[in-house]
């Protein structure tokens, strides 16, 4: 573009740079996800130094938040990514709960095996993904409702098939989901003297790897960052020459992709399912992708903050337990005014920033 | 002697209620700049929305560079066929960064190479003079800058036509030049280009054709040289332009009036950063703030209204000291304020017409008082006829007009208030000539009935004309105040240069 | 042998220390017979000088395993779990096990192999549904036309009971007329049902409802409507849990039937845990004695005798 | 002449029906309608409502009308505040059933004191009531608080009593679940001698003094521009934070007086199962009744009607015995076939069906 390079004016600007001097260049993303990751280090160093002997000083402890929490990560990069967009999606719980029992009853009665019952859980993740998708982008109808007649849809389902809790009861798959990675070298010693080697279950592995893949595909390739155009100002992305619809579309595909893939994780983790299962799952994965810095207006977020929105919460949760209580109350609203506290820094961290 | 590259032919485009588009023929060539002229409303938007697929078109024809009827239904589509554009309203996506606005949506490529790609921005970037870095986030830049972003995005495409809606319309004379010379570039290299402005200079600038629309119709295509201002004028209002230098005269008849100060302020600054200023108003005078772009007149006027928080100085309405820290106490006090960004501080999108002339006023009468039905379609029906909005009817919601007729709402509902002192921060921006004269017209009888206005517009010769003193600012400085015979094109552009500070001066 | 030597040892450095015993509880005061369990394990151990570290599950089935895997990382003494589902509780039972923390269950049988868990202090629901049944019949009410106000749907509690009842129709020739589960054990919403049967004229003449709240939440109902209930009405009430002032409703002939599911798992947890912590072997497959109180029969003695 | 006559008849005729179709009522009311009417197919007595007599001997109203008119109580009274949250703040408050915990337990607190089975009330029903409504726009104020001042997110700063909610609700019944005397249940059965069910009564007056404020005050158009663009509203004299505070603390007064009316129907209160999902359910009344959630404009009349579909339909599913848990199953296809039929993108796919279908209709009575 040599024509470019004729058009020179450097006197004006001059004027105009201190001006861009008083702006910060980190974008709100990049700021967000440094407030997230170091809020979570300092909860954390925090609860090894004061709840110490309720286990926090035990590696162990630090596994057992990603063991317990793989499927949430997965689901609430899901979220994340509807959120980007400027949607919503609160039907993953429900998903999840009908993914784990019609992968149970086809596992124990009708010979599935691992590989199967894998697939049928990403074609139910899908399923919902495609179907939300068409009705929020294509007809244009407000994701709330869309994704809460999912959520609806999905417990139904559960109930409709099968009422009562069961059980995995497959050789195959108990054996893959009772599977540990033993971590060399690394361990804690309990207070019989037992050396007891520190576990990660694999889903942890699949869960990592997914965040990987999402973080790469939100911020470099063509398609995530009009996850971000669209969130940011769906008409604009539009005039941009994005389109607006398909993006949208794609956002909930994925979202219910992942959705499949963590209410597998989930079940492989838990290996069990009812109609209660993964209650208000979609409401932790969205406290969850808000702590880490995705805003619901769309536009704003990113995947590692997700993680680390994830693990801050789990800790939250373990601070709540380790310290304890009489009063059955006391743990909820302890976890709710950690997470005011959180909502609260984050967004007086943003307005000051302005 | 040039091909066509572009042809539309009988287009037709309604909205509910309003007829957009009535049987329009327009033609573009390689290498010509072709001016699309018309008064608010008159379709100029619509036209081009329809050519890029944001509207649907009820009827009609688009050839474009020989391919009869191209299948266009979404901007990208257009943009595939090479035909690219800077939209009216700035539409980039605020949490983005610079580079990455100037690049998304124009590639096919599954992948984004950041280093690249911001390489390159910083090139794009650096060859316009725009003052932003590529890796910042476009809603830190100043509306000019991002406004330059937006064409430097539609430029860099490799386009057969480019179009170009009211891109000056917040860009200062420098950033104005270095836009048309960047159009001639591009004319020299075959491009066509469509040009909307309502300035008429820049027109007669760089234009070669012109096509005039009025009231959604055709009134003709022209060569430039065959249609002078005046008559351009006409076409585009359908009647003889009212005489401009009546409106001057009025002026000076004006400075004479009893000096009755309505409005003073006293080292007054706020949290937007401007510095401390004084400021005087007077009963039936019209005052101005000029200034480059950025420099902080529309922030002064915010701290008088209360829109931003009051740090710092006094202000003192008909010598009565008060204290306004809400635009509410403001408006109590008798002050009105029309905004700059009318669609972010102006309009209410989805309230119709009658409600948004009678916001303010209902504000003011309070919480327990609502207008009944009645009155406030009558206070609607007043207005509209008196400025000659054009609306299907008073229910219908102010986003669906065009933007000069939104703007004529929007100071409706100022009028409505009867304030003592009116405060017009670029009340003509975006609007067509014969709209700007009457609203000068206006604020002159305004102000000869007794009103005190602030008038400010980034068009000297408009402050001019209306201004009986004017408050030059510098760097979110006053750096000096004119009247009578200093106020010339020539020593307001000196005082801007060199002007001393108010602060200094006192010393 | 050097595993118990260990022990030894830090629990001779350690003696001041107590036990600790943690327990997973489902929710907090889901109805008054959790409110009463929850209270029975506080009482008797703090008398019996344990450290209680008990946890909510607030109705997450996951966030009751995770409580688990951290009580365990916690080292409590012992793991008593009132699971809220009785399936996927298997990692847990291993890590206890690898841990050396005896995994006590209470409340409802969790799906566990037999060489996982120490032992048990669980109700038996579907012999608590039975009794009600064999009532039933004997009372030889003809025509029975029975409603059914499930709990909770798949808590084992609801389970069993349903199971018992739904095999009792179908075993006498019973007519089930309705037959739902009530989220959250509540008045409110057994209320309402009952209200709906009745305006849309459904008739029934036995209401099995699966524990006392519900119970008395179709009672409300019926009142409102001018139905009678009770020993001397057109409407046969059977409830389950049998609270103090649920008793006393038996007494007054409010409810015809009330079978008893013990919530006092407390002091038989602390006879367990002394009986381990000396070595000796214990059952582990005991259900807890229940009985069953007729308005017939029932005494103001009985309810006298009632802490609950 | 008398033909031209019939033809501008017909014409008007058509032109009314259209405007009728148009209006933005007409998809819910026209779904309510559908709804009752499949029930009367399915139980004729359905619409039947006979005076019986409670066993107290006073007289009842009872019919399965009345008590979707009495189970809809809490439903309509909430949609009320949400419709208003909705509109100011461009979100929705999905605390709304945790928070009726909150103020259902302290009313039972004032009522009960520390005992289980009270025989007489410890206060007057009406310092209940207000504490109630006190404790329920306490709550709304907190959440009205954290959306104007601090900027957050409806959605986000709700799920902060959206945990809690249940719990403090729990706390501040101290753990315990009494049940108050009798006469407490006026409120929420019958008052003795009064045929119909209070909770329609109160619904009646929350109703008539909504849509008197409505008129009386600018609420209407100070929300609605609130919602809309705050920043202009704001340059307008109005404030923004104070108006979404405002809505949140009226939402809050609906929480407290729907806690009243459903502490008072058994008289006691469950904080951890009160009004289950019942944030989900008034977000769907208001979507039902046409309303955006995001914002801006709003329409009451709609919400209310949307919030007695929804009962219908509950009312509905367990009358027909349909398994609790599968009743989610129906509630979605509904959903969907409701929202779908309400977008806009396919209203003017039908709309231009429908023009096209007339125009052709009109041509051929030109003709004739
Ligand atoms: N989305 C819309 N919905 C309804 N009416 C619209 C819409 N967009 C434009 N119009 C109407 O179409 C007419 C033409 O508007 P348009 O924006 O094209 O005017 P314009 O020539 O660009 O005016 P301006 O110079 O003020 O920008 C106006 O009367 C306007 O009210
Ligand atoms: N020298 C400066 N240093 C820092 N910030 C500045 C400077 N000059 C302007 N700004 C900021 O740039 C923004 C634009 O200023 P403002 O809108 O007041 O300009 P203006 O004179 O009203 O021009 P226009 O209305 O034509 O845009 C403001 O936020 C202002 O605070
Ligand atoms: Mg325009
Ligand atoms: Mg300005």
């Amino acid at each position: 573009m040599s024509i470019l390079h004729n058009v020179q004016d450097t006197g004006r600007i001059e004027v105009i740079q201190n001006k861009l001097k008083r702006e910060n260049s980190l974008t709100d993303t990049a700021f967000l996800l440094t407030i997230t990751i170091s809020l979570f280090i300092a909860i954390y160093a925090l609860s090894i130094v004061f709840l110490g002997d309720k286990g926090f000083s035990k590696i162990q402890m630090f596994f057992n938040l990603f063991n317990e929490n793989a499927a949430l990560i997965v689901i609430a990069c899901g979220l994340s990514i509807v959120m980007i967009t400027g949607s919503i999606d609160i039907s993953v719980g429900g998903s999840t709960a009908l993914i784990c029992t019609a992968c149970i009853v086809c596992l124990n009665n009708y010979g599935f095996n691992f590989f199967t019952s894998l697939m049928l859980a990403l074609a139910i993740g899908l399923t919902f993904g495609v179907v939300q998708g068409f009705l929020v982008a294509y007809l244009e109808i407000q994701p709330f409702i869309v994704t809460l007649a999912g959520m609806f849809l999905g417990r139904g389902l559960v109930a409709l098939i099968e009422v009562n809790q069961i059980q995995v009861k497959n050789a195959g798959f108990e054996m893959l989901s009772g599977a540990r990675i033993l971590i060399p070298f690394l361990g804690d010693i309990n207070k019989k003297g037992v050396f007891i080697q520190s576990k990660l279950e694999y889903g942890v592995i699949v869960a990592i790897i997914i965040v990987c893949l999402m973080y790469w595909l939100l911020r470099k390739t063509s398609l995530g960052r009009s996850f971000y155009a669209v969130g940011g100002n769906p008409q604009s992305a539009l005039m941009l020459g994005i389109n607006v619809k398909r993006t949208k579309f794609y956002a909930h595909l994925l979202c219910g992709l992942l959705a499949g893939i963590g209410g597998f994780l989930y079940l492989f983790h838990t290996r069990s399912g009812s109609v209660q299962q993964a209650t208000g799952l979609e409401m932790d994965a969205i406290a969850a992708s808000i702590i880490g810095g995705t805003l619901l207006t769309g536009g704003v977020g990113n995947i590692f903050g997700t993680l680390f929105g994830v693990l801050a919460s789990g800790t939250v949760l373990l601070i709540v337990t380790a310290i304890g209580s009489q009063d059955p109350w006391w743990p909820q609203i302890t976890r709710a005014a950690m997470l005011c506290f959180f909502i609260v820094l984050q967004s007086f961290i943003c307005s000051r920033k302005k | 002697m040039q091909d066509t590259v572009l042809t539309m032919r009988g287009i037709y485009k309604s909205f509910p209620g309003v007829r957009a588009l009535q049987n329009v023929d327009f033609t573009l060539c390689e290498g010509e700049i072709h001016a699309l002229m018309g008064e608010n409303g008159a379709g100029k938007s619509t036209l081009i929305k329809v050519l890029t697929g944001v509207y649907s078109k009820n009827a009609g024809e688009i050839c474009i560079k020989g391919i009869n009827k191209p299948h266009i239904k979404s901007p990208q589509e257009a943009q595939k066929l090479g035909i690219s554009t800077v939209y009216q309203e700035i539409t980039l996506c605020p949490n983005l960064t610079v580079a990455e606005n100037l690049f998304i949506g124009r590639t096919n490529n599954l992948f984004v190479n950041w280093k690249k790609r911001n390489s390159r921005a910083e090139c794009i970037l650096q060859g316009l003079g725009i003052p932003a870095k590529p890796a910042q986030q476009l809603s830190s830049c100043s509306i000019a800058v991002q406004q330059m972003v937006a064409i430097a995005r539609a430029v860099d495409m490799d386009c057969k036509v480019l179009i170009l809606d009211e891109p000056t319309s917040s860009l200062d004379d420098q950033e104005v030049a270095k836009l048309f010379a960047l159009m001639r570039e591009l004319k020299s290299r075959g491009v066509g280009i469509v040009f909307v402005t309502h300035f008429l200079e820049q027109v007669y600038e760089v234009c070669d054709k012109i096509t005039v629309l009025r009231n959604g119709e055709l009134v003709g295509e022209y060569q430039i040289k065959d249609l002078p201002r005046v008559e351009l004028v006409a076409k585009m209002m359908g009647k003889e332009l009212g005489d401009l230098a009546e409106i001057h005269n009025k002026t000076q008849s004006n400075t004479n009036d009893s000096k009755e100060v309505i409005i003073e302020t006293e080292g007054l600054s706020s949290t937007s950063g401007i510095k401390p200023f004084d400021f005087t108003a007077y009963k039936g005078e019209v005052t101005g703030f000029a200034g480059l772009l950025g420099s902080g007149r529309s922030e002064c006027v915010r701290a008088i209204f209360g829109a931003d928080k009051v740090t710092n100085g006094t202000l003192r309405i008909k010598g009565e000291h008060v204290n306004i820290t809400t635009p509410i106490k403001a408006m109590k006090k008798g002050i009105g304020y029309l905004s700059e960004d009318r669609k972010r501080d102006g309009i209410i999108g989805d309230l119709s017409v009658r409600e948004n002339i009678i916001l303010a006023l209902q504000v003011m009468r309070g919480f327990f008082k609502p207008f009944t039905k009645a009155q406030a379609q009558a206070f609607a029906d007043e207005y509209i006829s008196l400025l000659g909005i054009k609306t299907a009817s008073a229910d219908t919601p102010i986003s669906s007009l065009s933007g000069g007729n939104q703007q004529k709402v929007i100071l409706a509902r100022w009028l409505l208030t009867h304030p003592n002192y009116l405060i017009l921060d670029e009340p003509t921006r975006g609007i067509d000539i014969g709209t700007k004269v009457e609203i000068q017209k206006l604020v002159l009888k305004l102000a000869s009935e007794g009103m005190s206005i602030t008038f400010i517009s980034s068009e000297i010769e408009e402050m001019l004309r209306t201004c009986s003193r004017l408050i030059v600012m510098r760097d979110l400085y006053v750096v000096g105040e004119l009247k009578d015979e200093d106020m010339t094109q020539d020593k307001i552009m000196y005082t801007i240069a060199g002007g001393e500070t108010q602060n200094v001066q006192k010393q | 042998g050097g595993n118990s030597a260990g022990s030894e040892d830090s629990e001779a450095s350690a003696e001041p220390s107590a036990i600790t015993v943690g327990v997973v509880q489902t929710n907090a005061n889901e109805s008054d017979w959790r409110t009463a369990n929850t209270k029975s394990f506080n009482e008797a151990f703090s008398a019996a000088g344990y450290e209680t570290k008990m946890v909510f599950g607030e109705g997450d089935h996951a966030k009751q395993i995770s409580q688990a895997q951290q009580l365990i990382q916690e080292e409590v003494d012992y793991l008593v779990v009132l699971g809220l589902q009785s399936a996927g509780w298997e990692d847990v039972a291993k890590s206890a096990q690898e841990a050396g923390i005896p995994f006590i269950m209470a409340d409802r049988k969790l799906d566990l192999s037999e060489d996982l868990y120490t032992a048990m202090v669980c109700s038996d629901f579907e012999a608590e549904g039975k009794k009600a049944v064999d009532w039933l019949k004997a009372q030889a009410i003809d025509d029975c036309k029975i409603v059914v106000l499930g709990g909770d749907t798949g808590s084992s509690a609801q389970l069993g009971r349903s199971k018992a009842i739904e095999d009792g129709a179908s075993a006498n020739g019973w007519d089930i007329v309705f037959n739902q589960n009530m989220k959250g054990w509540d008045e409110t919403l057994a209320k309402q049902a009952v209200a709906d049967l009745i305006a849309s004229g459904k008739e029934f003449n036995v209401v099995y409802a699966e524990n006392d709240n519900m119970a008395r939440g179709a009672c409300d109902a019926m009142d409102a409507a001018g139905i009678t209930y009770g020993k001397d009405g057109d409407v046969t009430v059977i409830a389950f849990d049998a609270n103090k002032w649920a008793l006393e409703k038996v007494l007054a002939g409010e409810f015809n039937l009330d079978v008893e599911c013990n919530p006092l798992h407390g002091p038989r947890i602390v006879k367990l845990i002394n009986s381990l912590e000396a070595g000796e072997t214990v059952e582990k497959n005991a259900y807890v004695d229940e009985e069953m109180f007729d308005c017939d029969t029932i005494t103001q003695a009985i309810v006298d005798a009632r802490t609950y | 002449m008398s033909r031209n006559n019939n033809n501008l008849n017909s014409n008007r005729s058509a032109l009314v029906l259209k405007e009728l179709i148009r209006h933005r009522l007409f998809i819910p009311i026209a779904f309510l309608a559908f709804l009752l009417l499949i029930n009367v197919f399915i139980n004729p007595g359905f619409l039947g409502v006979s005076l019986g007599r409670d066993s107290s001997g006073n007289p009842v109203l009872i019919g399965n009308l009345i008590n979707i008119l009495n189970n809809a109580a809490e439903l309509v009274i909430l949609a009320i505040g949400m419709t208003l949250v909705t509109a100011s703040s461009r979100g929705q408050d999905i605390s709304v059933g945790a928070t009726v915990a909150i103020a259902g337990g302290v009313i039972m607190r004032v009522l009960c004191g520390n005992e289980t089975q009270p025989t007489e009330l410890h206060a007057p029903i009406i310092v209940a009531l207000l504490l109630g409504c006190l404790a329920g726009m306490a709550c709304g104020a907190f959440n009205g608080i954290l959306v104007s001042k601090f900027n957050i997110q409806p959605m986000v700063a709700t799920l902060i009593l959206f945990t809690a909610g249940r719990s403090i609700g729990s706390m501040a019944m101290g753990g315990l679940k009494p049940k108050a005397a009798a006469e407490f249940g006026y409120y929420g059965n019958f008052i003795p001698g009064f045929p119909i069910p209070t909770p329609i009564l109160i619904t009646i007056v929350v109703v008539a003094v909504t849509f008197l404020a409505l008129k009386i005050t600018n609420l209407s158009l100070y929300t609605r521009a609130v919602g809309i663009n705050d920043k202009s509203s704001s340059l307008n004299g109005l404030n923004p934070a104070l108006i979404k505070f405002l809505t949140f603390v009226i939402l809050g007064l609906c929480v407290g007086i729907a806690g009243f009316v459903q502490a008072s129907r058994v008289q006691t209160v469950n904080p951890y199962t009160i009004v289950p999902g019942i944030e989900m359910d008034v977000i769907l009344a208001v979507a039902l009744g046409g309303n955006s959630l995001s914002g801006g404009k709003f329409n009451m009349t709609g919400s209310i009607i949307g919030a007695y579909t929804i009962q219908t339909l509950t009312s509905m599913l367990t009358t027909l015995n349909v398994n609790t848990n599968a009743v989610p199953v129906f509630k979605a296809v509904i959903i969907i076939m409701l929202v779908v039929i309400q977008s806009p993108i396919v209203k003017s796919f039908l709309g231009n069906k429908f023009t096209v279908l007339k125009s052709t209709v009109g041509d051929g009575k030109e003709r004739g």
